[in-house]
């Protein structure tokens, strides 16, 4: 049974992958991506459904399987090694040779492959990686197909280039769920370089200068943890002579001495999450199309770095480098959404946001009790679904209005009400209660109270990003009262993607509680909270989820009741100090020299306190000095 | 009983926005001076809401000229029901001893209804706090009218 | 970094007239901000075409309802200068009294109304109450509170009688000693000046070349006072003007301040030195020719141009009041500042848009 | 579960009966204290029964939605704290209102409310992580969240957490609107913005709002006596105490700027949580 | 009689408000005089410790008269005052109300001209011609 | 802070300074310039208050002996007191009450045929 599920959790989409590639017909390519997506979507499920499994292929399988992916390895290599020559990059050119040739030395001289290799594992971690990658990542694929036909209209491209683009895609999500489902750490660090090898082409789609760049920026950046992951697997099977990542696991610390491969493991997922200081390659992978930021945020590719680090991070429970590791990691959490804060590009402002959640997911894994465990998992759930339903919407928007600055979504509610209120409930569902991203965070901060500086800086953090979200609602919503407003018409790949997503983010928080001792309590060493009436419940805190959902969801509805009682006859022109010019609808006034000037209103970036320019700088600096110590921690 | 009390209320508690329309500043002056310790208007529940669309009572000093006619329209109109306009001074009666200036309308009722004249250039606070007095008893019966 | 463009006013709480400014700001730092007046304007000085030159000192006197007696005073000065008659010498000590009495409520009203712009409640009621002795003083010696009404040509109206003199010194002293108790917070607290100091800059070139007037350009350190000028009982009392060198609007509080204790002490020099004898001398027939008079008010300099060719009309009234001087300054002032020091900053200058507008 | 419901009752009921006599003794306090005789101490109910009595103005309906909202959301957080819940908890729940009163704000472009509205923001922003930080040592202390055990605690907090107990008070002075941090709105319209926030709501809509800033009165008084939860009397003490001092610093004290504040409050703020930490530490 | 009044024409303005301006003469005021259906004194006052020079420029209705705003800015809001009520038009002002800074439409135009009204699309007229 | 702290303190322990109007009223000051009144009987009509007031709000008909002011426009000044001959008008110590109409004070006298032979007013202001 696990065979087939993994083979359509796997195989499925990089085969469909293929043949999207190959039939360059635009009918064949939708249903091949709704078919997956079908197949990715019932195979997760399925795969949870099952539970807990390991899997090794049956014998000759096994071998073959291990030879085609090493084989695989280092054609990847070369190719990486073939691009990095093409745009004369030696840089990557020595973090690739710097990656192949330990390699080459570890399987011809360390790996015995006489021994049987291990195969699959699924425990609940990898199986919610799998299910957010198969199923968020289906309804951004399955989102991406109007877009990216749009996209192509944009750009007056004259032969299209969606064939590769859906092979690229597909190809991915089956290698995230392969880099979860791996038991075998050198199949992991396989599956690790095709999302980077993926994320790069992927980033570098509209071949555009600054595309290549920042592609290229990516794959160095993801190369260097490449680099640091290979030797965290050499040195990981050197001291506990497997391959194997659950014997790894169980070996725990062996008094320290694998700390430092597990240290170079954690910052192989730094970079891959685009922790600070290796945040620029996720900001300048905003110059792909929508659809890719999407994946890349939410589910895949940032995901995989956490993903390595909750994996292993049982094993240095309690070390000071976990202490490090929380410090760094609520630092994170603090700096980037500072940095989102004096953005008004929509996308970067995700961006960050997405680093800064990561941050607070690291930090979680470093805190390392059953608590901060529990908070970490379910933001990553959490998290992948509100991220990606908000970066579709702007996707959306910046298809509609061609701009993706917030301050030109100002009273976007006037003119695109439907788009506009997914993009406020997605935010909300970031930013309040009872929403499961805030019940993770709520999770966090009582997991972290024990460790001052780390709640101290995770206070401070999710004050900033009230901020950051609040005014974005704000502003979306942002218009004098217009009559007889109309939903704008939406094509069902978009609608149903952004409908599933905004529900699933507010359905799947009302169940959070049975998320919590279904799949994430069996996880933890004890559990930390009792779930009763819908409630989290423990001696330190309890959180009344589903009371307090549904008094809210009570307020909502009344509230909207009396709202839509508002007709035109109730609205006024708003208060300018008595020069306003025209009726309700109208933002002009009178001012000097009787000009008639149009009201601007725009938010605070406090540029100068939190400014791109003057912030980085720092935080990279200490960042890295940061980073230093917790690595010095490991030793 | 919850009718009644916001009847009662509704006398209890005039917040009011002053504007000054072309006055000489006396008598603007003398419409804060009732805010102040000596005369504390607040004791009435009068409260400077420097806001049309809070306020009960529109407070009006001055003359009217052409350009300001304007702006205290659109303050009238921006007031919730129900509202009382209190006209103070020489000025905001008839102009006063501006009426035959090029630039003045002269007299607020010209522009907006009014509810309540207070004399003097400018009137005393006395007067004033009698004006709002004043204003409150007939914007009762504008309340009950209306009901 | 965003842009915001707000109308700032006419009406507008902080601003008890109508005055409009277009601002625009970035994070709520002001980057530029043009002015649209014209709310007041009367067109009053032309009214001398139809008002004869008495009916116009109770025109002129309400060019502005705070400092209105020192209106009336420039004007029946240039007429009784040019006619060649002098007002006695106790009629010329009396208005020495009105018009530093008005100096006072102007100043305690508009120290009060500084307090509230940059949010200090209770420190305006307390400003304000105290200007209350004023207002009574006023009213007990001139049966009006505000406007006077206390000039004719050729002297003045009413007569203060002894016993009066003596209240008001008293009244006087009160004040003096309530306007110590609160000296420290006007000068000294530290919320204040974080509100005002370097807010608003006006350095001593720029004010002078701008033609600021009054407080606003003694405190950029400029001692001119147009009182040295000597009109009135000026030549016979003793007085520095009052000057600080910062150019900000703390600075200019504090001259304004200073100033307020300055009055109470030329009110009693005044009264200490007030002749007896007549309060005022009929005067017959009407001025001819051109002629300017200075006076200072309580926002600085005030000239009235004014030509008349004998008969009973003027037949050209010009008033440049101290305000108007004042715009010019005020404009150089505020980009740069941050939006919750624009009211402080506008109402540093003592703007009085009636009198500006005329 | 009697004592529970009678407990909701109270909260729904009681808090802003509790809440508008307070404002109305606020106001009462504050004209003395400027030499005046200020109004009645009924004047908060007759303000918001003339509210309610008012026409319906609005410039959207998305603000009407907002302004139920940010009551909900108020009402929700003094029932949870009458049922002695987690207080982060209470105070997430209460970041719901305080939301929807800066999307209220910002509900249409006017100018002002668009100011007030990113002030207001910047205020959550500045008193945000000095709450949680208070929860977090009483946390220290108490060894949970919830409400519950700080009853349970036999010592006052006071005792223990002098500093963090003035730190609340920080964030108390912001959430009251209080001098010299009264810039997203004011109680008296004098203010460079208006009404700031509150600009653009009129009639019911901010009689709503009124009542809602009662409800929050309550809650953030009640997160003050806490802090002496030993005893009733202790409680009622802390809490004229410290609303007195509140009105003392409102009238004494110069509107600041927000630059200021975000500075300030959180240098002075974070400095005094530290220290205060560290002597619960050494001890 | 006043003191210390210098006749200068309306080309000197300029030159002579810089002078001024060296001399550390502060700009007091500008004052206009409509004097008959075709001509307007101008009145340029200086002072400088307390001690007033002043110009008299007579002007031509209709006529263009140079604004010494880039000089003293100050001067700005009086030169658009005497736009405002005598319809002369100052050439090169920093901040134009272009007759509107004190006046509505309804107001009327020019109301200081006693001796005849200039309506705006004459002066506009003038200026072009 | 500090400075403001005892001030403001000291209010809150004194009586408030209002003065609680209308419930208590101050006595009018003497040279009060209150409500302008006639004492119709005296006046001749001769027009020297219309013709001195500085707001041109008096008309005096002589013809039909009416004395006519418009009180929304009079300021108070006091200048048609002192310019009666007659002396038969006086500001009253209190000011004229707020009302809610426009209205117009119009005071008819007696209509005199011959000039008058004694002029009583003069003659007190000779004794005087
Ligand atoms: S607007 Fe969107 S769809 Fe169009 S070209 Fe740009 S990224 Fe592509
Ligand atoms: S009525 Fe008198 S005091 Fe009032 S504005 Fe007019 S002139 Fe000034
Ligand atoms: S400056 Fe002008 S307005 Fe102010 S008091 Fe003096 S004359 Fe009156
Ligand atoms: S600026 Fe003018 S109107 Fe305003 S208070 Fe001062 S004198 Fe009065
Ligand atoms: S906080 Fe501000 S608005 Fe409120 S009472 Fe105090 S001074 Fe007035
Ligand atoms: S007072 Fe006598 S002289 Fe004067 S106008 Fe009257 S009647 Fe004529
Ligand atoms: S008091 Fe003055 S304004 Fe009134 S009628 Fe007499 S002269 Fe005229
Ligand atoms: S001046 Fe005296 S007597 Fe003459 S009309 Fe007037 S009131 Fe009558």
């Amino acid at each position: 049974m696990p065979s087939l599920l993994l083979f359509m959790c796997i195989l499925v989409p990089i085969i469909a992958g293929v043949l999207c590639y190959l039939v360059r017909i635009g009918f064949a390519r939708t249903l091949t991506v709704l078919v997956t997506g079908a197949v990715l979507t019932a195979g997760s499920l399925m795969l949870l459904g099952h539970g807990t499994f390991t899997y090794v292929p049956p014998s000759p399988w096994a071998g073959l399987v291990n030879t085609a992916i090493t084989l695989a390895d280092f054609a990847l290599l070369a190719i990486m090694f073939g691009i990095a020559r093409k745009h004369r990059s030696k840089l990557i050119m020595t973090l690739v040779v710097l990656q192949a040739v330990p390699l080459l030395f570890f399987e011809l001289f360390m790996v015995d492959h006489g021994a049987p290799a291990p195969g699959f594992y699924g425990d609940n971690l990898s199986l919610i990686i799998t299910l957010l990658v198969s199923i968020v990542g289906s309804l951004i694929c399955v989102f991406a197909l109007p877009y990216m036909q749009k996209h192509e209209a944009h750009l007056h491209l004259k032969r299209s280039r969606q064939p590769q683009f859906f092979f690229l895609l597909l190809i991915f999500l089956g290698a995230m769920n392969g880099l979860a489902l791996s038991n075998n750490i050198a199949w992991l660090y396989f599956f690790f370089e095709v999302t980077t090898f993926c994320s790069f082409m992927l980033i570098g789609h509209d071949g555009t200068p600054i595309a290549v760049k920042n592609a290229l920026r990516a794959l160095w950046m993801n190369s260097l943890g490449g680099v640091a992951f290979v030797f965290g697997m050499i040195g990981a099977h050197h001291i506990a002579g497997t391959t194997d990542i659950q014997q790894i696991i169980a070996s725990g610390p062996m008094g320290g001495a694998l700390l430092v491969p597990l240290a170079l493991l954690c910052l192989a997922g730094f970079t891959k999450s685009a922790q600070v200081p290796f945040q620029s390659w996720l900001l300048g992978a905003m110059v792909a199309p929508t659809p890719v930021s999407a994946l890349l945020h939410s589910s895949t590719m940032v995901k995989a770095g956490v993903y390595v680090i909750f994996r292993f991070a049982p094993t240095f429970a309690g070390t000071f480098f976990s202490q490090g590791l929380a410090i760094v990691g609520s630092f994170t959490f603090l700096v980037t959404i500072a940095l989102a804060l004096g953005q008004r590009n929509g996308k970067k402002i995700l961006a960050y946001s997405t680093i800064s959640n990561l941050g607070l997911i690291i930090a979680c894994a470093g805190i390392n009790t059953p608590t901060a465990l529990a908070a970490g998992i379910l933001l990553i759930i959490f998290h992948a679904i509100s991220k990606a339903l908000l970066f579709l919407c702007v996707g959306t928007i910046e298809q509609e209005i061609g701009s993706r600055d917030i301050e030109d979504m100002r009273g976007l509610f006037a003119v695109k009400p439907r788009i506009a209120v997914i993009t406020v409930i997605g935010i909300m569902t970031m930013l309040l209660p009872p929403f499961g991203v805030l019940i993770s965070k709520w999770m966090a901060i009582e997991a972290a109270s024990n460790n001052l500086p780390a709640v101290g800086m995770i206070a401070m953090g999710s004050a900033l990003g009230f901020v950051v979200w609040g005014r974005w609602a704000g502003i979306l919503m942002s218009a004098s009262y217009k009559k007889g407003l109309k939903p704008e018409p939406m094509s069902a790949f978009v609608n149903g993607p952004l409908s599933v997503l905004a529900g699933g983010a507010v359905l799947f928080s009302l169940v959070l509680p049975w998320i919590y001792s279904l799949l994430v309590k069996p996880m933890l060493a004890f559990a930390p909270y009792q779930v009763h009436f819908g409630s989290l419940d423990s001696s330190i805190g309890g959180f009344t989820v589903i009371p307090i959902f549904l008094i809210l969801a009570a307020g909502f509805v009344y509230a909207l009741k009396q709202a839509q009682k508002t007709r035109a006859r109730h609205v006024a022109p708003m208060y300018m100090s008595g020069v306003h010019s025209g009726g309700p609808d109208d933002e002009t006034f009178r001012g000097p020299m009787n000009k008639i000037v149009q009201i601007e209103t725009g938010n605070y970036y406090l540029t100068r306190l939190f400014g791109e320019e003057r912030l980085t700088f720092w935080v990279n600096n200490v960042a890295v000095a940061l980073l230093v110590l917790m690595m010095g921690g490991a030793l | 009983m919850i009718k009644d009390f916001i009847e009662k209320s509704r006398a209890k508690s005039p917040w009011m926005v002053h504007f000054d329309c072309g006055s000489c500043n006396g008598c603007d002056i003398e419409t804060l001076a009732c805010l102040t310790p000596i005369y504390d208007v607040e004791r009435f529940g009068v409260v400077n809401v420097g806001n049309p669309k809070h306020a009960d009572l529109l407070m009006v000093t001055g003359a009217v000229n052409h350009r300001n006619k304007h702006a205290l329209k659109k303050i009238y109109d921006q007031m919730p029901d129900p509202k009382a306009v209190v006209a103070i001074g020489a000025c905001g009666l008839s102009g006063g001893v501006f009426r035959e200036a090029y630039n003045v309308v002269g007299g607020i009722d010209k522009v907006i209804p009014v509810d309540v004249y207070v004399y003097g250039c400018p009137p005393k606070p006395e007067a004033i706090i009698d004006g709002v007095v004043k204003a409150i008893e007939t914007f009762k019966a504008k309340a009950r009218e209306a009901a | 970094m965003s842009k915001m463009t707000i109308p700032f006013g006419p009406q507008h709480p902080v601003l008890p007239e109508p005055l409009h400014l277009k601002l625009v700001m970035e994070d709520e730092i002001v980057t530029e901000a043009i002015p649209q007046i014209g709310f007041v304007h009367r067109g009053l000085e032309k009214l001398c075409e139809i008002r004869d030159i008495h009916q116009m000192i109770q025109v002129v006197e309400r060019v502005c309802g705070i400092c209105s007696m020192i209106h009336a005073m420039c004007y029946c000065q240039a007429i009784e200068k040019q006619m060649g008659v002098e007002a006695p010498r106790r009629a010329r000590f009396l208005r020495v009294i009105w018009s530093e009495l008005h100096r006072m409520h102007s100043h305690l009203l508009w120290l009060g109304l500084y307090a509230d712009a940059f949010g200090f409640e209770s420190l305006f009621m307390q400003l304000w109450k105290i200007r209350e002795r004023i207002m009574d003083i006023n009213e007990a010696t001139s049966g009006n509170r505000v406007i006077v009404s206390v000039n004719v040509i050729g002297g003045v109206r009413y007569d203060i009688p002894p016993e009066q003199l003596s209240w008001i010194l008293k009244e006087l002293g009160q004040v003096e000693k309530e306007l110590k108790a609160i000296q420290n917070t006007m000068l000294n607290d530290y919320t204040v000046k974080k509100r005002t100091v370097g807010k608003g800059v006006l350095d001593k070139a720029t004010a002078y070349e701008l033609g600021a007037a009054g407080p606003t350009l003694r405190a950029s350190g400029w001692a001119q006072d147009a009182r040295q000028l000597r009109y009135a009982a000026f030549d016979e009392l003793d007085f520095e003007p009052v000057v600080e060198t910062a150019g900000d609007s703390y600075a200019r509080g504090a001259v304004r301040f200073r100033e307020t204790l300055q009055s109470i002490d030329l009110v009693r020099q005044a009264i200490d030195k007030l002749p007896a004898g007549e309060i005022n001398v009929k005067v017959k027939g009407f001025p001819e020719g051109e002629m300017v008079a200075r006076v200072e008010q309580p926002r600085g300099e005030l000239l009235y141009y004014m030509k008349c060719d004998g008969s009973k009309h003027l037949d050209r009234l010009r008033i440049r009041t101290p305000t108007f001087a004042n715009i010019a300054p005020l404009l150089a002032m505020l980009p740069g500042c941050q939006l919750a020091d624009v009211p402080v900053i506008v109402l540093s200058i003592d703007p009085c848009i009636s009198c500006t507008e005329r | 579960m009697i004592k529970d419901t009678l407990l909701v009752l109270f909260a729904l009921a009681g808090a802003p009966l509790l809440g508008g006599f307070m404002a109305g003794i606020d106001r009462r306090i504050t004209a003395r204290l400027q030499a005046r005789f200020g109004p009645p101490i009924m004047q908060p109910f007759y303000d918001v029964a003339k509210l309610f009595g008012k026409q319906m103005i609005v410039p959207n309906s998305w603000q009407v939605f907002c302004a139920y909202v940010y009551l909900v959301g108020a009402v929700l957080s003094v029932v949870l704290f009458f049922l002695q819940s987690d207080l982060l908890l209470i105070f997430f729940v209460q970041a719901v209102g305080a939301v929807f009163l800066v999307l209220g704000g910002m509900a249409v472009p006017s100018p002002y409310a668009q100011v007030g509205a990113q002030r207001e923001l910047i205020q959550v922003l500045t008193y945000e992580p000095l709450l949680i930080l208070v929860f977090v040592t009483i946390y220290s202390v108490t060894g949970s969240f919830k409400i519950s055990a700080i009853y349970a605690h036999e010592a006052p907090l006071l005792k223990e957490l002098p500093l963090i107990f003035i730190v609340l008070t920080y964030a108390l002075t912001i959430k009251l609107r209080k001098s010299p941090f009264d810039f997203s709105t004011s109680h008296h319209g004098h203010q460079e913005i208006v009404k700031g926030v509150l600009t653009e709501h009129s009639g019911p809509i901010l009689g709503l709002i009124e009542v809602g800033h009662w409800y929050e009165t309550v809650l953030i008084l009640g997160l003050c006596a806490l802090f002496w939860a030993t005893s009733p009397v202790g409680m009622i003490i802390l809490i004229t105490a410290t609303y007195f001092a509140e009105l003392i610093v409102d009238n004494a004290m110069a509107r600041m700027t927000w630059r200021w504040m975000l500075g300030y409050v959180w240098s002075v703020g974070l400095a005094m949580s530290v220290i205060n930490i560290i002597w619960l530490y050494a001890k | 009689m006043i003191e210390n009044m210098y006749s200068i024409s309306v080309d000197e303005i300029v030159g002579q408000a810089g002078r001024m301006k060296q001399d550390g003469y502060r700009l007091v005021t500008l004052t206009a005089v409509d004097l008959n259906e075709h001509e307007v004194d101008l009145i340029y006052h200086f002072d400088r410790d307390l001690k007033m020079k002043h110009f008299r420029v007579n002007v031509t209705k209709g006529r263009k008269v140079p604004s010494i705003s880039a000089v003293y800015f100050g001067a700005v809001l009086v030169e658009n005052e005497i736009q405002d009520q005598f319809g002369l038009h100052f050439d090169g002002l920093a901040l134009d109300y272009d007759e509107g800074l004190y006046l509505e439409e309804e107001a009327g135009r020019t109301p200081f001209c006693k001796y005849g009204v200039i309506t705006k699309a004459a002066s506009a007229k003038a200026i072009t011609d | 802070m500090m400075f403001m702290t005892p001030h403001i303190l000291k209010n809150l322990f004194q009586k408030s300074a209002t003065r609680m109007y209308p419930l208590e009223q101050r006595e009018p000051f003497e040279r009060a310039r209150g409500e302008l009144a006639i004492t119709v009987e005296d006046c001749i009509f001769c027009g020297a208050c219309a013709r001195k007031c500085p707001s041109q709000c008096i008309t005096v008909d002589k013809k039909t002996a009416t004395w006519t002011l418009d009180p929304m426009a009079c300021i108070c000044c006091g200048i048609c007191v002192t310019a009666c001959p007659k002396n038969c008008l006086q500001q009253e110590l209190v000011y004229r009450r707020p009302c809610t109409e426009r209205e117009q004070i119009s005071r008819q006298g007696e209509i005199r045929r011959r000039p008058r032979k004694v002029k009583p007013a003069d003659e007190e202001k000779k004794a005087a």
